[in-house]
């Protein structure tokens, strides 16, 4: 008995390094309101909450959901927390969906969120632990090792990644809730910031923010009566996967990992994909350092092994080009670390119920929103169409 | 390349965006300052046990030896050993000295350290394939220019002065070249 | 709905502490032994789900260490939570009702023993207003107590009698980690711990975890001689300001056990009250006839190792179903402080 | 090979986790915690009219935003107790205390604190307290030093 499944509000804060007018439950609901008006509903009319947020020692607070409790309007009823590292933004909105389509609930209310300014990220993602290998080179050491060897085997020209940046920071002007706005950022003021690990230069990286984002997921009743009322198209979820592989495998490629593969086929199947570059529209895909883009496009099949650096240069994934990815700016502009995935399934939302003002792709009737995370072995992706499925 | 554009304006927000209603608050006699941010301070004390299998690793590299734990089932070496085989979900039954020569299986350029152990930048952070393990490890590359590190390079060990030698990863200071020819890089492929 | 069931379920024996194993040590034997339980392997289950929780070691995404006991390869579809591992078991329900899967493992753990649990725990509370001030769990848990015993609920004597009943039972119990107790005159000679609680009215600190197998219709009976079959299971949360909420009452236990359809005769219950007065708080609003064989594996009282115990008393019911001495069963979780988050599931053994 | 290490051969060592984390107050946290320096106390008013101190910017119940702070006693009552015998590391008192709930007048929910009574056998619910304040006052939970008994009912 399962059911379709729509999202049929979004709503998300002001993103910033410090949200100092807000306190933690303030900052969450910011976002659940504005999630509940723009799907016309309120509080009551929620059937369960499904949050995600990443590591409890960013904040401070050990399973903070049920503190939140009675912030998210949820005494008496079904509240759910997901943590599935980076990608948990885009597992928990599919956790929620999960449940809508079992047909146990039908409207739920999805939440993730980080307050990164309650403690550092590079203090809470890698204090030394006692006997572990310290990290000298800072978490880039992690991963640049992967990016740099990405570079060497397809052989990309060196500055992808600040064309990456610089469309990313461009795309983030047109979305008000972006956390960094560079008005003045060029080419050359990526090119010369400061260079951290190599090919990674200061501004191909992402901020630390404060923010949240909320959606409501309804069943296929909910989704006619929310567009009845607020006039709004739902999006209707067409594919969800997750997968996840180990962080360290004989046989692992951490440049085109396996999970990422076959997470991708699997959404694809689902929604009925074939030719994803021709079939999807736009895409939210999760990037915090810039050459992820390049190396994800050809995960997800919008690329031949070695050839996404093309797509970027061609100038594809702008938002003019036959594939825009990040319209919303993207993880580049926009990082509080729990909701960073499940920004990237809202804003693909937003795109379909043709929500998104400025950065909005005409027409754009397939989306797909994508996260990742650990050391690149916990994928989340949906599918999003205007089309019921 | 898109043309500069010192112009550029940031979208304004849309229309009708919920707020937090205004709070009314009794009034105040005082000048004091509003509160808007506390500091919470918190520190938890933990006793840390590494577990086994990252015991043996340790005790084994107080002695200069590198090991590695060996799956039971496709013989796969894993170092440093977590005490499982992560693709089969079994414990490693044992444990095999693996290097100490190995491959440099990817590598990056490090402009930026962190602590006080961090080495001058820039410097180069490495993933280390020794020889007869399956999968690599962190280290830093050095005795050679930053810039001369290649993906197959052959390196070695570069261990603390015995008196120095303890339980830690950083008996080993860091890897420096050897003079062999470097793997091919398609062999590494698989065992980052 | 589709049949859901129980298939198979181990655990770890229960210790004060275990220092030689790390997390991913520990659990691995327990995740193996619940595969054999259901004469399966990683290759044949569709979805895993896990519940853990860094604080506790303090290890970092301590679930990404513990894939590597799962054996993710080809890579797997899978969850964790930050709950109790009931909860993953939910999520593994709703999932399997879905139709994305016909079968999952879950399994949750944790080592409590490398830090002041009393003191970790605090750190779940309002960051604000409450965990500035540090209040050690079992103090917290006394506020929930001196409600019951001043509404009259309940007496001391009450208390000791649950603590005796369940750490008698626990010596039938082969993973319980406390076992055995003094009388209850003599449990009441014993100084307060945290006045009104006494030692035996708190759970041991525990190191464990525990793992389930669970699959739906007719892989279920394929998989299992008699599984336990998910008849209803329903999770609800309270708020978490206690001094809004009436401490001697869980509205949000009797709101899961509606939704789960808990009603008529039962064989055996299973609750999570990680402190004796606790207990009557469930039972009550379960509405639990007084013939109900309520914890005969000693409950949290016996082991109660986090993120793992709601989901033992789960796999308690679901055992004593398959082993054909009961036909049906309600099992409790609780997750935070003072009873405020619960989940209420009912078993039954015909299909 | 050695054989897996056990009793003496296990390696152990302490692991600090500690930030001094900073939390942004909002618009009702904030005043709240600003009339502790000045020794008032705010609740704020729920949706069914009951007097929530200390204040949150939504209904314990039903979550709805909450808009009106109002003044409360610093003098109240215990609701409930539990006697604290052994202190840990950032505790209000560093001797035997009780925690307790605190129903302070005027305010329709009760508020976790300390109370520094000497002895359990002090203690008794419904038994009357007064705000202690911190000589230091800096905008915390901890400008409230503890509660005391007043010596009344």
């Amino acid at each position: 008995m399962t059911e379709r499944v729509a999202v049929i509000g979004v709503g998300q804060t002001k993103h910033a390094a410090i949200r100092g007018d807000v306190s933690l439950p303030g900052l969450l609901r910011e976002a659940v309101y504005r999630a509940l008006a723009d799907a016309h509903l309120t509080m009551a009319d929620i059937d369960a909450v499904v949050v995600g947020k990443a590591p409890d020692f960013f904040e401070g607070i050990m399973m903070p959901e049920g503190y939140l409790a009675e912030a998210l309007g949820c005494v008496g009823k079904p509240l759910f927390r997901v943590h599935t590292a980076g990608s948990v933004g885009g597992s928990t909105a599919i956790v929620a969906a999960s449940h809508i389509e079992a047909g146990v609930h039908e409207r739920v209310l999805t939440v993730g969120w980080e307050q990164q300014s309650c403690s550092e990220a590079m203090w809470a993602l890698s204090f030394q632990i006692p006997f572990q290998q310290q990290l000298v080179a800072g978490a880039g050491g992690y991963f640049a090792p992967f990016i740099n060897e990405y570079v060497r085997r397809s052989g990309a020209p060196e500055d992808i990644g600040i064309l990456v940046a610089l469309k990313d920071r461009l795309n983030g002007l047109k979305n008000p809730y972006a956390h960094l706005h560079e008005p003045d950022i060029t080419y050359e003021s990526v090119r010369d910031s400061f260079m951290l690990w190599e090919p990674i230069r200061y501004s191909e990286t992402c901020p630390s923010s404060d923010g949240a984002i909320a959606m409501v997921l309804g069943n296929e009743s909910a989704a006619a009566q929310a567009e009845a009322s607020s006039g709004v198209p739902p999006a209707w979820i067409h594919g969800t996967a997750m997968r996840s592989e180990p962080s360290v495998a004989m046989g692992r490629d951490q440049i085109s990992p396996l999970a990422s593969q076959e997470c991708a086929a699997a959404v694809y199947a689902q929604a009925g994909i074939t030719d994803p570059r021709g079939q999807i529209d736009v895409v939210e895909m999760y990037v915090p350092f810039s050459w992820y883009e390049p190396m994800w496009l050809e995960t997800l099949g919008f690329a031949d092994e070695g050839e996404g650096w093309k797509m970027t240069e061609s100038g594809a994934t702008q938002m003019s080009g036959d594939l825009p990815v990040n319209c919303s700016g993207g993880v580049l502009c926009t990082n509080p670390i729990g909701a960073s995935g499940m920004l990237r399934f809202g804003e693909a939302a937003m795109q379909i119920r043709g929500q998104a003002g400025d950065h909005q792709v005409d027409g754009a009737r397939t989306a797909l929103g994508h996260a990742y995370g650990g050391a690149a072995q916990f994928f989340a992706m949906w599918v999003v169409g205007a089309a019921k499925p | 390349m898109p043309p500069a554009d010192n112009d550029r304006q940031i979208t304004p927000f849309p229309g009708d965006l919920w707020t937090q209603p205004p709070i009314t608050v009794p009034a105040r006699s005082t000048a004091t300052e509003e509160v808007q941010r506390i500091r919470t301070p918190a520190a938890l004390h933990y006793r840390y046990n590494p577990g086994i299998a990252p015991t043996v690793f340790l005790r084994e590299l107080a002695q200069k030896r590198i090991v590695g734990g060996v799956c039971p089932t496709s013989g796969e070496v894993y170092v440093p050993p977590r005490g499982m085989s992560p693709k089969f979900g079994v414990p490693t039954s044992g444990t095999v000295e693996v290097g100490p020569k190995a491959s440099i299986t990817a590598f990056c350029v490090v402009h930026i350290g962190f602590g006080v152990n961090a080495p001058p930048v820039p410097f180069v952070s490495a993933l280390i394939l020794p020889d007869g393990a399956s999968v690599s490890l962190y280290g830093l590359i050095q005795e050679i220019p930053y810039d001369e590190v290649r993906t197959g390079m052959r390196v070695e060990p570069v261990w603390v002065d015995d008196d120095q030698l303890s339980t830690s990863f950083e008996n080993i200071k860091w890897w420096r070249p050897i003079d062999e020819p470097d793997t091919d890089p398609a062999l590494l492929k698989g065992h980052m | 709905m589709r049949d859901v069931a129980i298939v198979s379920s181990a655990q770890t024996a229960h210790r004060r502490s275990v220092d030689e194993l790390n997390e991913v040590e520990l659990i691995q034997p327990v995740i193996a032994a619940a595969l054999a339980g259901a004469g399966v392997s990683i290759g044949d289950i569709d979805f895993v789900c896990s519940g853990s929780s860094d604080y506790l070691a303090g290890q970092a995404f301590s679930f990404v260490m513990t894939l590597d006991a799962v054996g993710a390869w080809p890579p797997i579809v899978e969850s964790h939570v930050e709950m109790d591992a009931a909860w993953a078991l939910y999520e593994a329900w709703i999932k399997i009702q879905t139709g994305h899967a016909d079968s999952a493992l879950i399994f949750g753990y944790s080592k409590a023993s490398p830090g002041d649990l009393p003191r970790v725990l605090s750190r779940q509370l309002d960051p604000y207003y409450q965990a500035p001030l540090w209040p050690d769990a079992v103090a917290y848990a006394g506020l929930q107590g001196r409600a019951m015993l001043d509404a009259g609920i309940i007496t001391e004597r009450d208390m000791a009698e649950i603590a005796h009943r369940n750490r008698m039972a626990a010596e039938a119990n082969p993973n319980a980690q406390v076992t055995g107790s003094l009388s209850v005159d003599d449990l009441l000679a014993q100084p307060y711990l945290s006045d009104p609680i006494r030692r035996h009215d708190c759970p041991p600190i525990s190191d464990g975890g525990v793992a389930v197998v669970l699959a739906a219709g007719d892989l279920a009976r394929s998989w299992s001689s008699r599984p336990a079959w998910i008849r209803g299971i329903d999770h609800r949360i309270d708020g978490h300001q206690i001094g809004a909420r009436d401490l001697t009452v869980a509205p949000s236990i009797a709101t899961a056990a509606a939704k789960a359809g808990v009603s008529g005769r039962f064989d055996i219950a299973e609750v999570h009250a990680p402190f004796s007065f606790q207990e009557p708080i469930i039972t009550s609003a379960l509405g639990l006839s007084d013939d109900v064989m309520v914890n005969p594996s000693g409950g949290a009282l016996a082991a109660n190792p986090m993120m793992a115990a709601g989901l033992i008393r789960l796999a308690e019911v679901a055992a004593r179903i398959s082993d054909g001495s009961a036909d049906r069963g309600v099992a409790h979780a609780t997750g935070g402080h003072c009873l405020q988050q619960n989940l209420v599931c009912v078993l039954e053994g015909a299909s | 090979m050695p054989d897996e290490p056990t009793g003496s051969d296990l390696l152990e060592a302490p692991l600090a986790i500690e930030y001094p984390f900073n939390r942004t107050t909002g618009p009702v946290i904030g005043p709240f915690l600003t009339a502790l320096i000045d020794q008032r106390v705010l609740g704020i008013r729920g949706e069914d009219g009951r007097v929530i101190c200390p204040p949150t910017e939504y209904d314990p119940l039903t979550g709805a935003p909450l808009a009106e702070m109002v003044e409360v006693a610093s003098t109240g009552k215990v609701t409930s107790w539990s006697w604290v015998a052994t202190i840990r590391e950032g505790q209000p008192l560093q001797h035997p205390h009780a925690l307790a709930l605190i129903q302070l007048d005027g305010a329709d929910t009760s508020m976790m604190h300390v109370v520094d009574c000497g002895s359990a056998d002090a203690m008794v619910t419904g038994m009357r307290v007064a705000v202690r304040w911190s000589d230091e006052r800096t905008g915390s939970i901890s400008d409230i030093a503890c509660f005391v008994p007043t010596g009344e009912g």
